[in-house]
C-alpha cells in the first residue's frame, strides 16, 4: 500500500488532504470520520467575538462561487471551550486558522492560542474581506514580514501563513514570510471579486465585494503554488479549486506538499475522503511507494512543436 | 440590510463530541416518478435507503441538481421533505420550478439518478402541551408543512390547515391535508380572502371556536408576522420554518444565517443547522 | 429603436461593444462586417518586430483558457503598410493597441502611432507575458503613473490605459493613470495563471506561465470594473470573460461605459454582433431609451435579509 | 522547444481589403449519421448548406463540442473535411475519439445538431506540373487525404495512395481511394512493413516504376521527415497537411504558430491560416 504520508516541517501529516479554512466544521463528523484526513484546520478565529457580513452570503458564478461571509467569530474564549476539545478527541492534528486586525494584535493572539493539543497555527492574512475591501497583510512583503516576525516571537508552534492571490508581488510576499520565520506558507486564499444581478442591478453579496472559490480559481493559486515552491525552502501547501485526484496531482506537481480542500466539501461533502482513496489508488497504479516522485514533479514537455503521431 | 444587523454576532452550537456514525448521507437515489403537480410545481419520488428515512418534517435535503446543456448550477438546493415512506422506501420533494437549479432539476426523468445530502437540520417539535394546532402554508409553504399534517394525524391531534395561493389552481396537497383528518380552509389572492386583515379574523374565530393552542407556518414573511401578532395578543406559541441562501447546507459556512430574537439580544442563527424550523416568536 | 451609442471621453462609439486586443484581427472580416461594432481594437504591436513565446501557447481549463502567445509583433512599419490601410476603409474608430519595455519607449511609440486614421491608443501597460512573469507597469501606481505621463507628453490621442488584475492596488493604480493624464480606463488583461497535465506532469502553456481569460475572468475584472469606475471620473471600459448579453450588462451595471469582448469571440465568431443585437433587443425589452439607465446602476439589494414570498 | 526557436518572429498576412461578405461561416448543422468506423474512428456526416460546402481539400471546420456530464470541453476542436458534396448537402468528418473534445463530439446523435464555423484555412493545391502524385497517410492523415484523392481522379491525375496504420483492423478508407481510381498500398505495424527503411524503399520504386512527381502527406512527422528526404534526392515538390494546437481557429489569436523554412530564415506561420496544408519542404 502507497505511502501517503508528508511532512509539513516538523509535522508528518499521514495524508496530504485537508481542510481549508472556513470550509469545515464539527458538523463535517456527522458525515464522515474525521479521522481519515491529514489535518483540521478551523475557520478563522479572532480573539473577541466578531459578527460576520450581511447577507447575501454567498452567490454561485459559472461554476464557482463567491463569499463574503466575514469572520464571524465566537471569540477565542467559547472556542477554547468548545471547540478545542471536541478536536482532541480525534488523531490528526489540529491546525488553528486566526486572524488580527494589527501585527500585534496578532502576536497576542497567537500566543494565547499556543495551547496543548494545537499543532499549528495558520496565519490568515490574506483574507479580503477583514480590511477595506481586500487590502491585507499578505498584499505586501513589508507588512507580511513584520506581522510573521511578531507571530514568531510570540509562538513556538510552528506557523502556516495562508497567502493570498490579490497581489502583484506573490514571490516577494513569499520570501518575506519565510524571512520572518515562517514554517509553511498556504497558497492561496480567495480572490478578490463581484457579481451583479443583470435583471435587477443588485448586488448578489451583502457586502459589495467577496472572494472567488472553487474551479475557477485553481489556475491563479496553481500559479502561485509553482512560484511559492520555486522561491522557497519551506513546504508550501496548496489550496484553491481542488475538487479531483488529478487537481490533487496537478498542486503536488507543482511543488505542494501537502493540499487544502474548500468549496468542492460544500458541492459533496465526502470530496475529502474520497480524495485520499482515490489519491492511494492512483499512486498504486502508478506504481509509485510514495509522494515523492509527484512533488514538483512538473517539467516543460521537452519538445512542444512536434504532436504526437497518430496510428 | 440595516446597519443593526450588522453588529449581530453569529453563534453556533457544536456536536456534542466525536461521531464516528455519519448521521448526514450523501448517495445517488434513482428517481421512481416525477411529475408536473400543476403549472409550477413539480413532485419528485426517489427510491431511498432506510438510513436517509430516518428523518423529520421540517428537515430537508440537498440536492445535487445536475449539469444540463441549458443549466449549469454550482451549489446545491435546499428542498424540504415533502414525504417518507420508510415501508415503501420513497423520499418525495415537491418543488417550484424558479431559476437556474429547480429548472436543471426539473429536466431530470424517471430511471434519472439525483445526488441527495440528508437528512439535515432541525425538524419540526409537536410540544405535549400543543393539542390543537394550527398549520397556515402559502405557496410551496405547503410542501414543508405536508408530513406535519401527516405526524399531527399519527399523534390523533385534531388539526385545522389554512393553504394560501396566489390562485385556486396553485392549491396543492389540499387532499393530502384532508386524508390527514385536517379541517383544509383554503385562502387565495384571486379570491380576496388571502389578505392578513380577513387571515387574522379568520385565525382568532378559530382560536375561539377550535381551542387552536400553536401555529405552524411556511412561505410568507408576511403570514408569519401576522401569526407572531395574533399569537402575542392570545399567548400562542409555534414555529416557522424558514430560507436562506445556502452554500454548505450543513453548518461549515456560516452562509445562512438569519437574526433571531433572544433574551440577551438578537443573534445571528443558521438556517441550515440550527433550523430550518425556528421558535415563532424568534423569527425575526 | 434604442440608442446604443456611448460617449468614451471625446470619442463616441456608435455601440458599446468592442474586440478585446489580441482577440481580434482583419481575419473576422471573414465572419461579419465589422463596421456593425463600436470600435476596432488591435492585438499589441511593439516597435520592433518580436517572437512570441514557445508553443503550446494555449490550454483551456475548466471552462476557459490560458495562453502565453507573448506580443508577437511584425513591427511597426508593416503595420502602418499593412493592417493600418484595412482599418481606414470601415467607420468604426481604430484603436490601436500598443506596448514597449520602458516608460520612454512607450512614450515615443506612442508619438509615431499618432497617425490620422487612429482614434485612440490603448496602452498595454499590463500584459502579463512580457515582463519577467507578470511584472507590468499597471502592477504599481508609481510606475503606472510614470508611463502614462510620458505617453501623455508625446500623444495628442486619447489614452486608454489597460490595467492588470495582477496587483493588490487596483484603485490607486486606476486614480494613478487619471493623474497622470488617462482619457480612459480598460479592465482588465488576463490574470497570471497556470495548468499542469496530471499525468505527465508536463506543463501546459510553452512560457510555463499565461493569462486566465474567459468565463471565470468575469468576477474578478467586474470588481475591477466597479472599483475603478467609483475611483476616477474618466470612462472605464469593462474587459474579461463576457460571452452573454447579461455580462455586458452587469459590466454597464459595474460602471463601464462601453465593454471588451476576448475569448468569447473564440468560441463564437460571431459573438460581437450578436451582442450588439441583443443589448438592443434588450433595451427594446425593458423600455430604455439608451444606455444611461444601465450605467452604474449596480445597488445593494434594500432588504436582503428577507425573501421574496412564495405563491 | 529549443532556444534557437523562440527567436522565430511570427509572419502573417492579412486580407486584401474590406470583405463586407462573409466567407467562413458560423452555423448549426444537423447530423445525418454518425456512425462508429472501427474501435476508434467516427464518421460524421452533416447536413451542410451550399455557402459552406464551397471548400477544398485540406480545409477544416472547427467545432464546437457539446457541454455533457463526462466531458465540458471549452475550445472548438479542428476538424478536417473527409468528404463534402454539393448535390447531396452533405458535410463529413472522419474522427479519431481522443479526449474531451471527441469524446463529447461521440456522444452526439443523428439528428441532434452541431455548431460548425468554417471552412478555413489552405487547402490542397493540385500544381498542373503534378501529374503522378502520391498521397501518404498515418493513421488520421487518412481523413485528411481523402478528399484530395477525389480531387486527384476528377482531375484525372492517375494516383498512388499508401496507407499506414498500426494494425490491418485500423486502416480506413482504402475502398475509398480505390474508388478513386488509386493503386493503394497497405503497410501496417503490425505486418513491420510500415519503417521509415521500407517505406523509402517502396517509395524509391515507385517512383521509377509509377514517374511520382509528387507528393502529399498528413499524419506522421516522422513520415513527413522521410517524404522530405525522399524528395530533395529525387527532386519532387509536394505538400503536407499539419496540425497545432489552436483556441480561435481563423488567424487571430496566434496561438497555432509552426515554424516553417524561408529563403531568409526561419518564420512562424499561422496553421489555421496560412495552413493547414503547407509546402512539404518548408515544414520543419
Ligand atoms: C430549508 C429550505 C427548504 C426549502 N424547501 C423547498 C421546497 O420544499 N420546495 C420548493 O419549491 N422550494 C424550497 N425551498 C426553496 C428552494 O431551495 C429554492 O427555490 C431554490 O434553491 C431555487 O433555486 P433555483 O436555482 O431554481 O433559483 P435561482 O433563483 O436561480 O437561485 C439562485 C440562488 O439563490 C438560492 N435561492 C433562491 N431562492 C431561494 C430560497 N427561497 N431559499 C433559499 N435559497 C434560495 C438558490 O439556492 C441559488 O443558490 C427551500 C429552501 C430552503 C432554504
Ligand atoms: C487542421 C486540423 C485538422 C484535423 N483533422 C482531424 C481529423 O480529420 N480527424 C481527427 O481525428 N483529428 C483531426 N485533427 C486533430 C484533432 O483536432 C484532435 O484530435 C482533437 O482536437 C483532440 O481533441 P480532444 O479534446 O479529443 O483531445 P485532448 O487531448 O483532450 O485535447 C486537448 C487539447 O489539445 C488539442 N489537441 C489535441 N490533439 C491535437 C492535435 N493533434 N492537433 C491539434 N490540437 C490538438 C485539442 O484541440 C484541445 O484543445 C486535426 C487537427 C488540426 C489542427
Ligand atoms: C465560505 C468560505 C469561507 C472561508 N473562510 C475562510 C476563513 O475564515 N479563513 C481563511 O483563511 N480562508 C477562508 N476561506 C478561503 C478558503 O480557505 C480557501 O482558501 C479558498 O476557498 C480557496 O479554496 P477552494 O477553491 O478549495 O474553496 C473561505 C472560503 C469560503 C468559500
Ligand atoms: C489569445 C489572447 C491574446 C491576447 N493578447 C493581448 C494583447 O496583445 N494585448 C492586450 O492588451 N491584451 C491581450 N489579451 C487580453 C485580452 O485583451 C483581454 O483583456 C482578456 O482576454 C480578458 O477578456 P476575455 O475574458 O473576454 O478574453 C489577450 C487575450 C488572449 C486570450
Ligand atoms: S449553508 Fe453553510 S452554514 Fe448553513
Ligand atoms: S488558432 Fe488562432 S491564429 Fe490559429
Amino acid at each position: 500500500m502507497a505511502d501517503l504520508s508528508t511532512r509539513i516541517g516538523a509535522l508528518t501529516l499521514k495524508n496530504p488532504i485537508m481542510p481549508a479554512s472556513g470550509t469545515f466544521s464539527e458538523e463535517l463528523a456527522e458525515v464522515f470520520d474525521l479521522d481519515c484526513i491529514g489535518a483540521h484546520v478551523t475557520k478563522t478565529i479572532t480573539r473577541e467575538k466578531r459578527s460576520g457580513n450581511p447577507v447575501p452570503r454567498v452567490c454561485e458564478v459559472n461554476g464557482a462561487m463567491l463569499n463574503s461571509i466575514g469572520i464571524p467569530s465566537k471569540g477565542a474564549d467559547l472556542f477554547v471551550k468548545n471547540t478545542m476539545p471536541f478536536y482532541a478527541a480525534y488523531e490528526a492534528p489540529l491546525v488553528i486558522s486566526i486572524s488580527a486586525n494589527t501585527a500585534d494584535d496578532f502576536a497576542r493572539f497567537a500566543e494565547e492560542v499556543s495551547a496543548p493539543g494545537v499543532a499549528a497555527i495558520e496565519v490568515n492574512i490574506s483574507c479580503p474581506n477583514i480590511e477595506d475591501h481586500g487590502k491585507a497583510f499578505a498584499i505586501r512583503p513589508g507588512s507580511t514580514e513584520d506581522v510573521i516576525r511578531k507571530i514568531r516571537s510570540a509562538t513556538h508552534l510552528p506557523i502556516w501563513a495562508k497567502l493570498s492571490p490579490n497581489t502583484g508581488e506573490v514571490v516577494e510576499v513569499a520570501q518575506a514570510a519565510e524571512a520572518a520565520g515562517a514554517d509553511a506558507l498556504v497558497t492561496a486564499n480567495t480572490m478578490l471579486a463581484m457579481a451583479i444581478d443583470s435583471r435587477s442591478g443588485e448586488i448578489r453579496l451583502g457586502n459589495v465585494m467577496g472572494g472567488l472559490s472553487g474551479p475557477a480559481l485553481k489556475p491563479i493559486t496553481l500559479r502561485m503554488t509553482y512560484q511559492c515552491a520555486k522561491a522557497v525552502a519551506i513546504p508550501v501547501i496548496g489550496c484553491g479549486g481542488i475538487s479531483s485526484v488529478d487537481d490533487v496531482i496537478e498542486y503536488l506537481m507543482a511543488g505542494a506538499r501537502a493540499v487544502q480542500v474548500g468549496t468542492a466539501t460544500f458541492i459533496s461533502p465526502n470530496t475529502m475522503p474520497r480524495l485520499v482513496a482515490e489519491l492511494e489508488a492512483t499512486l498504486a497504479a502508478r506504481g509509485l511507494a510514495s509522494l515523492d516522485a509527484l512533488i514538483g514533479a512538473a517539467r516543460l514537455a521537452d519538445e512542444t512543436i512536434t504532436l504526437a503521431e497518430y496510428a | 440590510m440595516s446597519a443593526s444587523l450588522r453588529a449581530i454576532s453569529d453563534s453556533a452550537f457544536a456536536p456534542a463530541g466525536l461521531v464516528r456514525q455519519p448521521s448526514i448521507h450523501e448517495l445517488e437515489a434513482r428517481i421512481k416518478s416525477h411529475e408536473w403537480v400543476n403549472g409550477q410545481y413539480r413532485l419528485m419520488v426517489l427510491a431511498a435507503p432506510d438510513c436517509v428515512l430516518d428523518c423529520r418534517p421540517g428537515q430537508f435535503f440537498h440536492l445535487l441538481c445536475p449539469q444540463t446543456d441549458r443549466f449549469q448550477p454550482y451549489f446545491r438546493r435546499p428542498m424540504s421533505i415533502y414525504g417518507y415512506d420508510r415501508e415503501r422506501g420513497e423520499l418525495s420533494f415537491l418543488y417550484k420550478v424558479a431559476g437556474t437549479g429547480t429548472g436543471a432539476l426539473a429536466e431530470l426523468e424517471a430511471g434519472d439518478t439525483l445526488n441527495i445530502v440528508g437528512p439535515i437540520g432541525q425538524g419540526f417539535e409537536i410540544r405535549p402541551e400543543w393539542q390543537r394546532p394550527l398549520l397556515l402554508a402559502r405557496g410551496v409553504g405547503l410542501a414543508t408543512l405536508a408530513p406535519l399534517a401527516k405526524e399531527c394525524a399519527s399523534l390523533g391531534r385534531p388539526l385545522t390547515a389554512i393553504c394560501s395561493a396566489r390562485s385556486p389552481d396553485l392549491l396543492m396537497s389540499t387532499d393530502l391535508f384532508r386524508d390527514c383528518g385536517a379541517e383544509v380552509i383554503t385562502v387565495t389572492d384571486e379570491e380576496g380572502n388571502s389578505g392578513v386583515e380577513s387571515l387574522t379574523a379568520l385565525i382568532e374565530g378559530l382560536i375561539a371556536t377550535r381551542g387552536i393552542n400553536a401555529f405552524f407556518t411556511c412561505g410568507s414573511a408576511r403570514l408569519m408576522r401576522m401569526l407572531q401578532d395574533i399569537g402575542t395578543r392570545h399567548g400562542i406559541g409555534g414555529q416557522v420554518a424558514l430560507e436562506q441562501h445556502m452554500a454548505c447546507g450543513i453548518g461549515m459556512c456560516q452562509a445562512c444565517v438569519r437574526p433571531f430574537r433572544r433574551a440577551d439580544g438578537a443573534v445571528n442563527l443558521r438556517v441550515c443547522r440550527e433550523g430550518p424550523v425556528f421558535d415563532l416568536q424568534e423569527a425575526m
